[in-house]
């Protein structure tokens, strides 16, 4: 299973019946494909609406709806649309459940950099900051190293997007928990040793008691 | 009192160095006949204030291409490689906000309000030069209000009052914005007459749209 | 012709082709009765609607459509719904062109008080403090006294409702501005002289150069 | 997940001492089954946060009359002589507030605001005990977000979910309310079903409703 893949469908097994729920553009999109039949969720697209559903049929494209990606999407029944104050009162006010964001860098902290690489990369917080600051629960979403080079470190270093909100780490490797102690490993991937995943994580990790396995 | 107008008529409003509010989110609800006619006539040294800098040739985009962006203030300008070459190249300014607060400071700058406090952007760049406050222990940055002279905005169905209905994920900023510039120009797909539509339905009442431009005679 | 009737007559023609007008409940309401033909005023409702159209025939009262006041209404085409918070972003943010208001004191310096007399009668200020703050133009429609009391003062003892927002007084005596330098006396109703306006009103006018006679 | 609840069910909700908020204003978009559950119940020691305190006879203004109301936040009282007269014998807490100010606190604990900065008061005696800031030379003062433990609301037509759509000028605080308590519940007239509602037309999310009593059945 492609790596992406098997990331998306770890974080679907986060989501509970009820939640609300905002994807990031990338790796966290393919996680709506991955919920299971008897979880119901619902997914809010901060460009303005809730009832995010799937990718229309070739020729059935309302370029009216699309998602925060400026992909053709298609709002299922029950949905709402709504302007963008009222979209982030929803995203600020914590309504929304669960938040799956990409990310540059990660830390012990829980703090997240993922809008801009100063002199390279500057491509805009977008709705990244009030998610990450408003959401009840924030996943991340990614490759555990970038080229080799760690992603999870003990500080982050680029501008961070916010400060100590990250909740939930899902990488290939494992599953990572920010707590006051810091980064507690609850799962890991048995193609993978303790010691692999530590060597990939610049930050110290405490190893769960009840280590499990990552299933998908 | 007649609110609809022509293309012409409606750009003719915009001048050099204004401050301008354009709905819409990388294109989807944008004005886009009010940006082409915008593009053509070249008004220039623009304060842009919009969701993000579209596509290179697709909303606001084409503004930032054809160089008649002196300041841009957005939550996001990763689509336009333009946007960031100018930035970098000292040419044009370049404001980065969070979305919510943007929308946040559209709708202060409309509704009267001298600011607000959010919680966003506490611990990030975001907060140089802003007055931090703690209400209850929680520490929030204090965001002004943002207006513009002119808003340019999309709108589904119009009455000819200036009534605005939206379809879809198109009314983003749009609604927004009518509330919080000087004038306000809306571009519309279908005009109808007052009365026909419910008053239950309409998103943006009609005071505060000056004129009209009814793109679907076009 | 009944003061309150006078007063109100005396108002409607203050008002423009395509003002937004929001008018307090009492004499200042009756203004509603006296615009002329030829001006397409827009009545907004505090309560959460532009386009107030006069009382329903009896029979066809839907008490969903009612005004500040909680009376039944009608809502003209071209009208529209909204919440309070949209409501009141419309007023305070000075989309409403005259709010036409009763007082319990005005003052030379355009201050006004008209929401509580301290020990006796605590109405509260409901949206008046909103709307004397945010609209574009404050009138106050009212008798000139009452019970002999003076009501037009040099300055005003009871809690403001907002200092210094008042632009224009109307009563059965005549129309006041409120200037820098104090209450400008610009029309007349010639039923009284400039002696018993003067009398009935603590604070000194000045009198326009160009005083007029009040024509309703 | 179903949310359609018994008015018994609903009322078992509210506890003496807690804050509630109540829509509608004068009565016109309250949840009157809802409040003559709760008269019947007898819940006390309440604190209300509502437009108006109603009239004797008609909304709130009976919770107000039969004494269950220790603490009120409003705008407007003087159409119910009781709450003058439990607030001057000392039996009832009254905090007034302008009712521009009320909306805005009440859709700022919904949305994660901190607090805003408004003209409204400023002069007056709403100053009192506030912080007052000054921007670019204008006063204002700041007012704090307004939550509650249960929002009550009415709205007109809701589907299974909970979307809500609202007829004429009921609309006013119930939207607000449904978003700034731990716990709402909505009196309608008329409950859809999931898709019969054009996702357009919806005021009020349904994410933000716990429960629904259909007063239709009554």
């Amino acid at each position: 299973m492609d790596k992406k893949e098997f990331i998306a469908r770890r974080v679907a097994r986060e989501l509970k019946d009820g939640d609300v729920v905002n994807l990031g553009i990338g790796l966290p999109t393919m996680v709506a494909n991955h919920v299971p039949d008897t979880v119901n969720v619902f997914f809010q697209s901060e460009n303005g609406f809730i009832g995010l559903g799937p990718a229309p049929e070739e020729g059935h494209e309302d370029p009216n709806i699309v998602n925060a990606g400026a992909q053709c999407v298609t709002i299922l029944p029950g949905g709402v649309f709504f302007d963008s104050s009222i979209s982030f009162g929803i995203i600020r006010g914590g309504h929304v459940d669960i938040t799956v964001l990409g990310a540059l860098q990660v830390d012990e902290k829980g703090n997240l950099a993922n809008w801009m690489i100063p002199g390279k990369m500057v491509p805009g917080m977008g709705g990244a900051m009030d998610l990450v600051t408003g959401a009840k629960k924030v996943i991340i979403a990614m490759e555990h190293t970038v080229k080799g080079n760690h992603k999870i470190l003990k500080e982050c270093n680029l501008p961070l997007t916010a400060a100590g909100e990250v909740n939930l780490i899902v990488t290939e490797m494992g599953v990572l928990e920010v707590t006051e102690d810091g980064l507690l490993l609850k799962e890991i991937n048995p193609e993978y040793t303790l010691e692999e995943v530590q060597a990939a994580t610049e930050a110290k990790l405490i190893v769960d008691d009840n280590l499990k396995d990552m299933v998908v | 009192m007649n609110k609809i107008i022509s293309m012409e008529e409606a750009i003719a409003h915009v001048k050099d160095g204004m401050t301008i509010m354009v709905g819409g989110f990388l294109g989807c609800g944008s004005p886009h006949r009010l940006i082409d006619a915008l593009v053509e006539k070249g008004v220039k040294d623009l304060t842009l204030i919009c969701n993000d800098s579209g596509f290179a040739d697709i909303g606001v985009g084409k503004l930032v291409v054809n160089k008649q962006i002196r300041k841009l203030i957005a939550s996001h300008i990763g689509t336009n490689r333009e946007t960031g070459n100018q930035m970098n190249a000292g040419e044009m300014e370049v404001v980065l906000v969070p979305q919510g607060t943007l929308a946040e400071q559209v709708r202060a700058g409309g509704s009267g309000l001298g600011g607000f406090l959010t919680p966003t952007g506490v611990g990030t760049v975001v907060e140089e030069g802003k007055q931090k406050i703690e209400i209850d222990g929680k520490a929030y940055l204090l965001e002004l209000p943002l207006r513009a002279d002119i808003a340019l905005i999309a709108g589904e169905t119009i009455d000819k009052f200036g009534n605005i209905v939206y379809s879809g994920a198109t009314r983003n900023f749009n609604h927004l914005m009518a509330t919080a510039a000087d004038t306000v120009i809306v571009e519309v797909e279908e005009v109808v007459e007052v009365g026909e539509l419910d008053p239950n339905h309409v998103v943006t009442p009609g005071i505060f749209v000056d004129y009209i431009v009814n793109g679907g005679d076009k």
